[in-house]
């Protein structure tokens, strides 16, 4: 069984159909790119998996449970962790603080009103580990809201690291960086996917990211999945060049 | 620490430097202080900004007040049994409130509290209707001690009230709870997407917040000998969130010099001229101009400078 | 050095600049007096000053009491109980006041009079209308030297006797002096072979009458009895002349007010009631009181300028009577106090420190040349007849 | 009296009652659109307007030239404390304005104490008003069908003025997206202070047309600041409509549930709201909680 799997999703907003009849699975240590043309539903999509929205049909299950009609912060226990479109974190709290949170998330202590030492002992380690591993410990003291756009962008991925997650799912992870931020930013992440172990999930409309990062995309157009494969396979595809890639390969 | 037991120290002190009249002002300050304190925990570490928290203090002197006049249950047991109840209620008052955020979970605790208002004025046999309960005892005990019945005794009791209700807020706001409670501060969507139900959370800490104001509450009905609904009226709930921001949002201490400031200019100038209000609004509006953070802000502002 | 001896030092050296200042005589006699200055029943807790302040400057004039100044220290407690507990124990604490006036609302003075044992301090009301006061709610220290709400609602039950009106509805306040003053009423009418055909409550607060208004209307009464104060009185008695009630319906209100005609005008023309006190009165203690009352403001004194005047007479005859303020000795000096003042002979009764007096009958009418209407006596009845019996609320006969 | 009179007038009563709301609802609403914020000092406006029109009547003898001149003054102060105060706090978080507003309803009470003095003022109607009319037999009076017409009036004047006009559409826009509008070169801050005096002058004009009936007294602000905060949040905070919609809800609600059942007039307003809030978070017309 996959990690993820999505059955017949759709969700209608009124009578505009925004996600359509979507069928598609993340298999485990996959790096999965959703692309698709503005207004796709590649943003619906995320917030159906997510949980922001419920689906009007259809199925989506995770690690074995139904999760369809589960709330957001319940997907999250299962092990799913995002970041978002629009840079979220906790502007007054330190880098370190942020990610301290996200790590305590997961401990099942989480919520001790009183003591609790040693949750924060175990959630500043893990913490610091996804720190490291995005290379953002020197800057680990400083208010989070005070970091340039491209660590902001990284921390919150460190964020969703520090919580082990077992699928992570980034929404458009390069929106607002500057071309070099964004290079740079493609780099940390490149060498981290290469590093193994992690499923990911990841919505962009930059190409040329798309093609560094994902093993596996889904293309979808007005709403429905045209394309499924490797990225050779895709960039191929007619189909897809067609209703998308344009002139790009 | 160390400067907690100062504090502590001096408290504990003052009984015998001041003047009767002065323990009964400082009494009823350190009262306050309990109150602005409790909602500190909502307004200053979960963004909750009530505008109904004259409803957790009210709730906590009536039943104080009826708990003393019914029963022979001693005063300490008495105020923190009514803080406890001022707590349970609250859950199923939060639990509706927090259907809704933002300025809606505001007015919704406006709501709640002046419908409570309303029903006080009407349930004559526990509330006494607009009268009020008057003639309160302190009853004695545990073990027949009388001695919280006095008027040191009881500022000792309030003391103790207001230093225990510190160190559970602060071990609070210090706990992973309290750090999840500023995650909601800071960005409750981001918060709830990591994985916290932060509804819940803010249930919890809508609870916690009302037994301490609940206590508070408990100890007022005892030290003035009644309670009237006043005690729920939202003048009080908009007076008690003012001491909150003068004194200086989640800080816990701020509040509770907010409420000593708040009440000690206000007796001393309203002694002076009929127009106190006026200079009263002067400072308020002084505080937003030029003391952003508050009292405690304007402390430690002065302490770095010399 | 123990603490008791720490305070008993820092008391005295707070106390030396007073002692110099007054090294001739002794210190004043200080009188606390929590007020509502402020507040939606200012207007009564400024006339209540007024009041005071008037026989303060005739008494320190006359040489004083027991050979000492008199002083008043004023404190304004908004109409909330809570602040009026404070304050009253603010007087009593810091001030060493061992005499209290003042407290607006019967819900103040509920809350206050519980202390006064504590205190060891006399409160004597000229305005507070609760009958529990002087019944359930009664304490040792506390004496009311004004007419009660009971006894208003008494001297118009005496006066509907005499009447022609049949059938009654009455509108209060909701809450205990509305409740009470209706209760004693209801009781008064059935009593006198009347009908009460029902009575409605309006929150504190109420700004649209209306309905209350059809109410009153529909049930086809004679006379509408009112208990209602302040802004609320002005507010019903403005639309009650919107809706033109008084033709329909003779409106008898628990208390009639100079304050109240002025904020309504000619919307109080019509309007019967008892008064607690009224300018025309006609005794020469009254009349030389309302000749220097003009001389001194250029304009009569009102409802409570006069009871507050007469509270301080009553407790100035126990004073004097007593030779002391302590409250042991005062207060079975002040049991027996009678005086001889601006509404006649009143006496202080022993058993529930009530004043007995008597109590008037005004009608408010057109006067050519006065801005406003003006209120005339149309019947007044003795002490006797007004005062309930001891401890009670209700009337014998 | 027959029931299809009764309810006829008390219909118009509660809709004259709800033209009083409406004025201090959308004014309001109004200023919260723009400005998100609070204005806890909406009562005192209020009665400074029925205080100003009691002065006004007394210097010119007409009530008219005080529905006219009073709400221009509290209008206008209004809109100099936006100038002055406010605008300085743009940016800082809600709690700034929380407190200079109560500081402002402090002040603003006892400077018209200090003015007026504490007693309550008449202030009488305009002979042209001051009858009654008979509704199928139920006296009526005059002066409660003007203030309902005069609330539609006003209600269709703002909404046009909301529609048609330049600065309304420059309202509505702010309202929408305020950095939008200040990007296309408008002077944002000028519309807020047009707004927050507009709002201020509508309560203006609700404590000059309450003054007849409730008279001019220090009383009014408190009573009337929780009121209008109910109506508002009823309709959803900074929507025109459901300003009018709250208003007359809460009306009829308080006008029919004090004849039915008075021991719960003063629960019924808090019940609805909270209720409504429930199930409607952002209230009736709300966009979001």
């Amino acid at each position: 069984m996959s990690l993820l799997e999505l059955q017949g999703l759709t969700k209608r907003y009124g009578g505009i159909v925004a996600v359509n009849d979507v069928t598609m699975a993340v298999e485990e240590g996959e790096v999965r790119a959703v692309i698709g043309p503005n207004g796709a539903g590649k943003t619906s999509l995320f917030h159906l998996i997510t949980g922001v929205v419920k689906p009007t049909v259809g199925e989506i299950h995770f690690g074995g449970h139904r999760v369809s009609a589960m709330p957001a912060f319940g997907r999250c226990q299962l092990g799913m962790s995002r970041t978002f479109q629009i840079t979220a974190l906790f502007p007054e709290m330190s880098a370190r603080e942020n990610t301290r949170l996200a790590a305590q998330a997961r401990d099942p202590k989480r919520w001790l009103p009183l003591g609790g030492g040693g949750v924060f002992a175990e959630a500043a380690r893990r913490g610091d580990a996804a720190l490291e591993r995005l290379g953002l410990t020197h800057v680990a003291e400083r208010p989070a809201g005070l970091l340039s756009h491209g660590d902001q962008r990284l921390l919150e991925v460190a964020m969703a690291l520090a919580q082990q997650p077992r699928l992570l799912l980034m929404d458009e992870p390069t929106q607002g960086l500057s071309v070099e931020e964004t290079a740079q930013a493609v780099d940390v992440l490149a060498g981290l996917f290469a590093g193994g172990g992690l499923t990911v999930l990841l919505v962009e409309h930059d190409m040329e990211v798309v093609f560094r990062l994902a093993t596996k995309m889904t293309v979808l157009h007005r709403g429905t999945v045209i394309a499924d494969g490797d990225p050779d396979s895709v960039k191929a595809d007619p189909v897809v060049q067609d209703a998308y890639l344009g002139g790009y390969a | 620490m160390r400067m907690l037991l100062a504090v502590a120290l001096l408290l504990a002190l003052l009984p015998f430097g001041l003047p009767p009249y002065a323990m009964t002002l400082l009494t009823e300050a350190l009262i306050m202080g309990l109150f602005a304190m409790s909602l500190d925990l909502m307004v200053g570490y979960a963004r909750l900004i009530s505008f109904g928290h004259a409803a957790a203090y009210g709730l906590g002197a009536y039943t104080c007040g009826n708990i003393l006049l019914h029963t022979d249950i001693p005063l300490p047991f008495a105020v923190l049994l009514a803080g406890l109840f001022s707590g349970i209620v609250a859950i199923g008052v939060a639990w509706v409130c927090t259907q809704a955020t933002g300025v809606s979970f505001s007015m919704l605790t406006l709501a709640f509290a002046q419908l409570l208002y309303a029903v006080a004025f009407k349930w004559t046999p526990v509330t006494g209707a607009s009268d009020g309960l008057a003639g309160i005892p302190r009853s004695p005990g545990p073990f027949g001690v009388t001695w919280f019945a006095t008027k040191s005794g009881f500022y000792y009791l309030t003391m103790a009230c207001l230093i225990g209700g510190f160190l559970f807020a602060r071990a609070l706001v210090r706990s992973p709870f309290g750090a999840v409670l500023r995650g909601i501060r800071e960005n409750e969507a981001k918060t709830l997407s990591l994985g916290y139900n932060t509804r819940l959370y803010k249930i919890a800490v809508v609870a916690a917040s009302y037994m301490l104001g609940g206590l508070a509450g408990a100890l007022y009905a005892p030290f003035a000998g009644f309670a009237n609904t006043e005690l729920l009226f939202w003048l009080l709930s908009g007076q008690v969130l003012i001491m909150v921001i003068v004194g200086g949002t989640g800080t816990l201490v701020g509040p509770i010099l907010g409420a000593v400031f708040f009440l000690f200019v206000q007796q001393q100038l309203s002694t002076y001229t009929d127009s106190w209000a006026l200079f009263f609004g002067v400072i308020f509006i002084g505080f937003v101009l030029f003391a952003p953070e508050g009292i405690l802000g304007l402390a430690r502002r002065w302490t770095r400078a010399h | 050095m123990t603490g008791l001896n720490r305070r008993t030092l820092l008391s005295a050296a707070a106390a030396a600049p007073v002692v110099l200042r007054h090294a001739r005589g002794e210190t004043p006699i200080k009188i606390g007096m929590p007020l509502a200055l402020t507040g939606p029943s200012g207007e009564i807790g400024q006339q209540m000053r007024h009041g005071a302040e008037f026989w303060l400057k005739e008494v320190n004039a006359a040489g004083g009491l027991l050979g000492r100044q008199v002083a008043l220290q004023i404190e304004d407690t908004t109409g909330d109980p809570a602040t009026c507990v404070r304050k009253a124990q603010e007087v009593v604490e810091r001030d060493g006041c061992k005499l209290l006036f003042g407290m607006v609302l019967s819900s103040e003075a509920l809350a206050v009079v519980p202390k006064l044992a504590e205190w060891n301090a006399i409160f004597m009301s000229s305005d507070n209308g609760d009958g529990r006061l002087t019944g359930s709610s009664f304490v040792p220290n506390f004496f009311r030297a004004n007419i009660s709400g009971p006894m208003e609602t008494r001297v118009i039950s005496l006066w509907l006797r005499e009447g022609q009106m049949k059938k009654f509805f009455a509108l209060g306040m909701d809450y205990a002096w509305g409740h009470n003053s209706i209760g004693v009423f209801k009781d008064e009418v059935t009593k006198a072979g009347k009908t009460f055909l029902g009575d409605v409550y309006s929150p504190i607060g109420t700004k649209d009458f209306s309905t209350y208004i059809t109410k009153i209307r529909q049930s086809g009464a004679d006379g509408c009895f009112l208990v209602l104060q302040g802004d609320d009185n002005a507010a019903f008695l403005s639309q009650a002349h919107e809706y033109r009630l008084s033709d329909r319906v003779q409106l008898i209100t628990s208390i009639v007010d100079l304050n109240s005609i002025h904020a309504v005008g000619d919307a109080a023309i019509g309007l019967a009631g008892s008064t607690r006190y009224v300018a025309t009165i006609d005794n020469p203690a009254n009349k030389a009181f309302v000749a220097d009352w003009q001389k001194q403001f250029n304009a009569l004194p009102d409802v409570f300028e006069g009871e507050q005047y007469q509270a301080c007479k009553m407790l100035q005859a126990g004073i004097e009577a007593a030779k002391s303020i302590d409250a042991e000795k005062l207060r079975p000096a002040l049991e027996v106090a009678t005086i001889d003042s601006i509404k006649g002979k009143i006496a202080m009764r022993a058993c529930d420190h009530q004043a007995v007096q008597g109590g008037y009958i005004v009608k408010v009418k057109k006067q050519d040349g006065a801005k406003y209407p003006v209120p005339e006596i149309i019947a007044t009845f003795p002490g006797d007849k007004v005062t309930p019996a001891c401890r009670q609320m209700t009337f014998e006969s | 009296m027959d029931v299809s009179a009764f309810l006829v007038t008390q219909s118009l009563n509660a809709l004259s009652q709800a033209a009083l709301l409406f004025f201090l609802g959308c004014g309001l609403t109004l200023i919260f659109g723009i400005m998100r914020i609070v204005n806890f000092a909406h009562g005192a406006f209020f009665m400074l307007g029925a205080y100003v029109g009691w002065s006004a009547v007394g210097l010119t003898g007409s009530f008219w030239a005080a529905l006219l001149f009073a709400p221009i003054l509290v209008g206008g102060f209004g809109a100099a404390f936006e100038m002055g105060l406010l605008r300085r706090l743009y940016g800082r978080d809600g709690h700034a304005f929380l407190m200079v507003t109560f500081g402002l309803t402090l002040i603003m009470g006892e400077a018209i104490r200090l003015i007026w003095g504490v007693n309550a003022l008449q202030v009488e109607i305009p002979k042209l008003l001051s009858g009654i009319v008979f509704i199928l037999d139920e006296p009526f009076p005059i002066y409660r069908l003007f203030l309902a017409g005069a609330g539609i009036v006003v209600a269709i004047g703002i909404w046009q003025f909301l529609e048609r006009t330049r600065l309304g559409l420059l309202i509505r826009a702010t309202s929408q997206n305020a950095e939008m509008v200040h990007a296309l070169g408008t002077d944002v801050r000028l519309v807020r202070s047009a707004v927050f005096g507009i709002g201020c002058g509508l309560a203006g004009i609700g404590g000059v047309l309450a003054a007849p009936m409730v008279t001019a007294s220090l009383g009014m602000a408190p009573n009337a600041v929780i009121d209008t905060f109910v109506i508002v949040i009823i309709g959803g905070m900074g929507s025109f409509l459901g300003s009018m919609i709250g208003a007359v809800l809460v009306a009829f609600v308080q006008v029919f549930g004090s004849y039915f059942f008075p021991d719960f007039a003063m629960s019924f307003m808090y019940l609805i709201m909270a209720t409504i809030l429930v199930f409607r978070p952002g209230g009736l017309l709300g966009k979001e909680a």
